[in-house]
């Protein structure tokens, strides 16, 4: 059977367990899969966090140095996400430079962190003009069961609340936490033909016509968007899921709070 | 986005630094059929932007690994020529180009009947010329343009247009200082006969009232923009039916 | 019929127009096609040209900024060409880094610029082994039927002369046109069989033997040359064709010329 | 090996900076089957470092021109992430790394049975999730752990162990401080059953003598090591002898 | 071309900086058969240049889909070793490299019989060990003495020489001075037989008249350097010769 | 016959002749091949070395230039070891990037000047912190018949010994010969099934099951050790090799010694 006809029949067997409002394995139709956070896995780096949504595994560590600023931001300080879809995590994952994939899932990720101002980068600032800490975000994906997007928005978020700013390896003074602004939380709803779920696994992934990530922050204001796939979504469509994801968002960046205190 | 800045980016008349009012859009200009080797292509010039679309296939994909048995796949590649902005840029795929040309080519999938060439390849390039804020919204109405020039069969056009929000302002088509000092900036792709929306990025900070404001007026200006579309393809249609006449005519000649 | 067959059969049928003194797109031996130039397409660049020569379609741009001169010309500006054989232009060009053909066109342009010294370089210096222009000539092939190496050095010529130096960017007083010193122009001659001609559109160039460029400047001096394509030329071909280039060159020299001044 | 310094690294009572005695390991804890997607995993601690190995395959071996139609294809890749270390390492293969993938994909030939899977290839990864030397061994001891819980037929497992040489002490499993400062490190793998070294470099400045008794002290801490693995195993293979025997019971209950 | 300086290049005697009068070559030296594992080879020593060639092939063309069913590609890399030049120069093809191994392999696409291996390529290595002015030259009349060693049917060898501009004087075969400060230089490729002129380069500032005497001046030394490579080739066969006899004469000591 | 079946063949003829303790070349199990070594082979090189070790053919130069040294070794030179299997050597090898042999033998060889410390790192500082020697050592694989990690650390060692530092150039003194202060030597033996043979030719290296070297320095200490291949060895086997090591890089070594004063 070619791979086609097996999807076909997997996205039947989907839809069909959907519109009796029930997932495969068991969920309901806007329900995360269980949100697993430690952070601090990574001694070595400046902040760190591990995500586990559901068997979806993502590392998150955050490496501080110092550094100039660009020239048009002199008072800023400098951070780069990046993502690395290792061939460890999938099958279907090649080594090599960054896919259009993974350049997307650093790029959308880096865009809810920037736009929702987790980081004030001027706090980031040493000297104007002159010397800045430079951050850098890796995220390395351990494990691919659906769903990228929003564990390593989480893990991000986390890694760079649990981050402590190496002062006195710089004679700076002393260590001292980085100040977090605000709590961005993405949520990723997809649609398999006309039903949106919440937090799409593999499979779901695999079969669905469209996906849309939204950025919502502690105000409940939008901060980013990215849709995806190769379907479109209606304009209501649309409109429900921007209004969920500030209800989801919410759910999530408790969650996230928690997971950071509790890892203090 | 958003540089902090103390320009004003709305006056006290309610009007935009270059005078437009806030739902109104660009100067937008469409021409089908500009290139020679493609099979179809469009140039659209967008307020400052100048923008070249061209597209090739359906063709064999290759390398064949890329193939799929069941439809065509579409490859889009945007790209911005070196002197395209402020700064030199230098030649070849940045980041951004990559995400763009990947949602990009989501954008156009649904819309392409590529069902109906299995194993080949529909390769459509957008080479921004001159850049000035929304590059790809008009590479996206340009593409859509070269596509039907092509002859690729499609159930619609798709139309790209980008609402934002300035000064606390929602605005139509955030030009280049809005793009660079505002708060905020949604592109999207829509199919214009079902309203579907194919394409859909925002960044900034907006309430979800102000993001609802921006995508009615983006949907608005959608339908403006889809017939300058088709009368592009019209004007591009009657050239190819007159120079088909004359070669009828000299065919004709040739044999009296 | 194999791709061979084709351009055997092509081959034959523009050779037997061309022994009746005719080509196949009714042009002369010695003729060009119409050559159309526009400066000032790219507003955003200091200098921009865009040349058709019949379909085959360049844009050259000229960016300008301030760098550091090289150690061992401490007193001369920094010159830079470069060429894009962008997928646009033709179904046998492919994305990706510079291909042979597309680094030849870059460096026999160059060369023609360089020693043609269309601009003295020690014009572009600020401050000796500090400071000088930096200047990249970007060749962008929008549409390829043919003969890019003439429409090229023509684009290249046309944006350096409508080129405004940026001098009030960098508080170096006004911006002023870029000293212009010599006009030198490149005839490409194309041989099929026996028989010689002129600016090859994209059909003779698939079936010819070979292919000679020559740059020659305003006083009929040669500044460089280029021969191409599997084939040879007699040495009485290569003298035949260095007369004729001296007196094509100066034709197009004029419609550059004039081009320039009608831009202004 | 060898930035001098004036650290010193045994002490009056011949012990080493950590604490441990000339012949101690450093603490190794090794758990099998911790990855979803991947055929079989592992994950080793062993001192601070943090290492995950996962292995695919036998699965056809791609590209084409990769197949050796007698065997399957060993690819080993040994990557560090870019916070393993105390400065940011680029993301990406160094040379480093590359020679370090050689190597460990040599080792693991002639223990793996490639002559039953002929044009396949079996992929091993190894990630530095924390670095502080002796990944390489430390890399090799969990991808032959991976390895088995994959299920690919093996004649043994392997052993990744190292020994050196500190302030003219011969000690096992250097350290970080003795890596930086030492005089000389011995990695090697080893198969336990056979005595095999099927990887062995050396860089520093050692004796014969010298050498054999780091080499004496790997084989021994080898054979510890290989318990540690084997028990790993046994907890994994429990664990899913747990979970058939619930999936056998509900579906029994099912059928009731 | 052309650093000003004030260099003489020509003094009073109308004689060189190294002592040459105009039309007089550098030294010359070649040998063929200079490799093992190639197929052909050939060595050229060219006042201070020092220049290997080999040539592998014809043999199947790889990837495939370079392939050319009606003949053989010519694949020819130009390549300068790092310690070659004062700066040591970066090891990879950089676009100097890339240039000339294309115009190379176009200078023997006439000569060479390539329709009698159609899907082949024959592949010609230039490997210039240490370069003083005119490589291009030297390293095309090595390639053809490989190519001969190498058993591939030719029409004839190929010759190359140049010629340029110092001190306004037509001089031939421009040493590294006279390069660094000269006025002009023209490289060719000759077919010595037919005349025909298979590679043709200038760059500098000359007169048709001054262009026209250069080329005379090297199609006239190509007449003495295709005597040196075919001088060179007799040398090779007369040692092959005497091996194959010895090989032989062994033989039948054995069988005796 | 396919290519599996012929290396089947070779190894049983290759060991056969191995068990009647003779070599397919005529040599004995423990034999060099003719080592040829001419050193000031490349004048433009501050140093160099062709070695040929029977056919197998490199090339080692040496560069010298001023840089900086790296910030953590502020009073050492800098020293970069580069090795390129160009594809004159041999038909398996390809242009483009250093693949993982040749990465590699650059390795190898680097670690044996290193740990060997043929050069005091610190005799190649000028001015601590600021300015130093930077110095290359690129092997240039000409011909491939085997043993390319022996005929390679010959060459890089010889190079070195041959080395001008070129003070002059600089304006600090006259030029000087580098000091060499250890002659360390690779000695590389093949394993095939259970007969150990020393400096294994192509045909050799082809079927053997393993490979060791063994870098010994002139106090008969052991610098540097690589196992390759795909079989691996018994610990007696280890012992017996680097036992032999130290005899035969004794006899290398006076070979190296000698040549270097020879091509004085």
């Amino acid at each position: 059977m070619s791979q086609d006809v097996v999807s076909q029949i997997l996205k039947d067997y989907i839809y069909k367990t959907l519109t009796e409002k029930k997932r495969i394995d068991g969920r309901g139709l806007l329900e995360y899969r269980k949100i697993d956070i430690q952070t601090g896995f990574i001694e070595v780096a400046e902040g760190s966090a591990r995500v586990k949504l559901g068997n979806t595994d993502v590392l998150a560590g955050v490496k501080m140095s110092i550094g100039e600023p660009f020239p048009d931001t002199p008072e800023s300080g400098v951070m780069t996400t990046n993502a690395e879809l290792i061939p460890m995590a999938s099958p279907t994952f090649e080594a090599g430079p960054p896919d259009e994939n993974s350049i997307e899932l650093s790029r959308v990720v880096d865009r809810g962190l920037r736009e929702g101002q987790v980081v004030d980068l001027s706090d980031l600032c040493i000297e104007p003009g002159e010397k800045v800490w430079v951050m850098f975000i890796d995220l390395h994906i351990l494990d691919y069961d659906g769903n990228l997007f929003d564990a390593s928005a989480m893990a991000a978020v986390a890694a760079l609340a649990s981050t402590k700013v190496p002062a006195s390896q710089y004679e700076l003074g002393d260590d001292y936490p980085l100040p977090i602004k605000n709590w961005p939380v993405m949520t990723t709803f997809a649609k398999i033909k006309d039903i949106i779920v919440l937090d799409p696994g593999l499979d779901e992934e695999r079969v669905a016509d469209a996906r849309l990530s939204v950025y919502t922050d502690q105000d409940g204001h939008i901060r980013a968007m990215q849709k995806g796939l190769n379907g479109g979504f209606s304009y209501d469509e649309v409109k429900e899921i921007v209004r969920l994801s500030k209800e989801k968002g919410k759910e999530v960046r408790k969650i996230l709070m928690d997971a950071v205190k509790g890892g203090e | 986005m958003g540089m902090k800045s103390d320009i004003k980016l709305i006056d006290e008349n309610g009007l935009r630094i270059d005078g437009r009012k806030p739902d109104e859009l660009r100067p937008i200009k469409i021409e089908a059929g500009v290139l020679k080797r493609a099979d179809g292509s469009a140039y659209v010039e967008w307020g400052k932007n100048k923008i070249l679309a061209a597209v090739y296939g359906p063709r064999e994909a290759h390398p064949r690994h890329l193939q799929d048995s069941t439809k065509a796949i579409i490859q889009c590649r945007y790209n911005m020529a070196p002197f395209s902005v402020s700064d030199r840029k230098r030649p070849g795929p940045d980041r951004r180009s990559v995400e763009i040309s990947k949602i990009i080519s989501e954008a156009f999938e649904s819309v392409i009947m590529t069902e109906l060439f299995p194993r080949s390849s529909i390769d459509v390039f957008i080479e921004v010329l001159q850049a000035n804020a929304g590059t790809r919204c008009a590479g996206i109405t340009a593409a859509a343009v070269a596509l039907a020039d092509a002859g690729v069969p499609m159930k619609d056009l798709v139309v790209g247009v980008a609402a934002g929000k300035v000064d606390d302002t929602v605005v139509l088509d955030l030009g280049k200082e809005e793009d660079n000092y505002g708060q905020a900036d949604v592109p999207m792709a829509i199919v214009p006969r079902t309203g579907d929306i194919v394409l859909l990025q925002m960044d900034g900070d907006m309430t979800e009232e102000e993001l609802f404001k921006a995508m009615d007026m983006s949907m608005e200006a959608a339908k403006y923009i889809y017939e300058l579309q088709k009368d592009a393809l019209r004007r591009r249609y009657a050239v190819i039916a007159q120079e088909e006449k004359e070669e009828i005519e000299s065919i004709e000649e040739g044999i009296e």
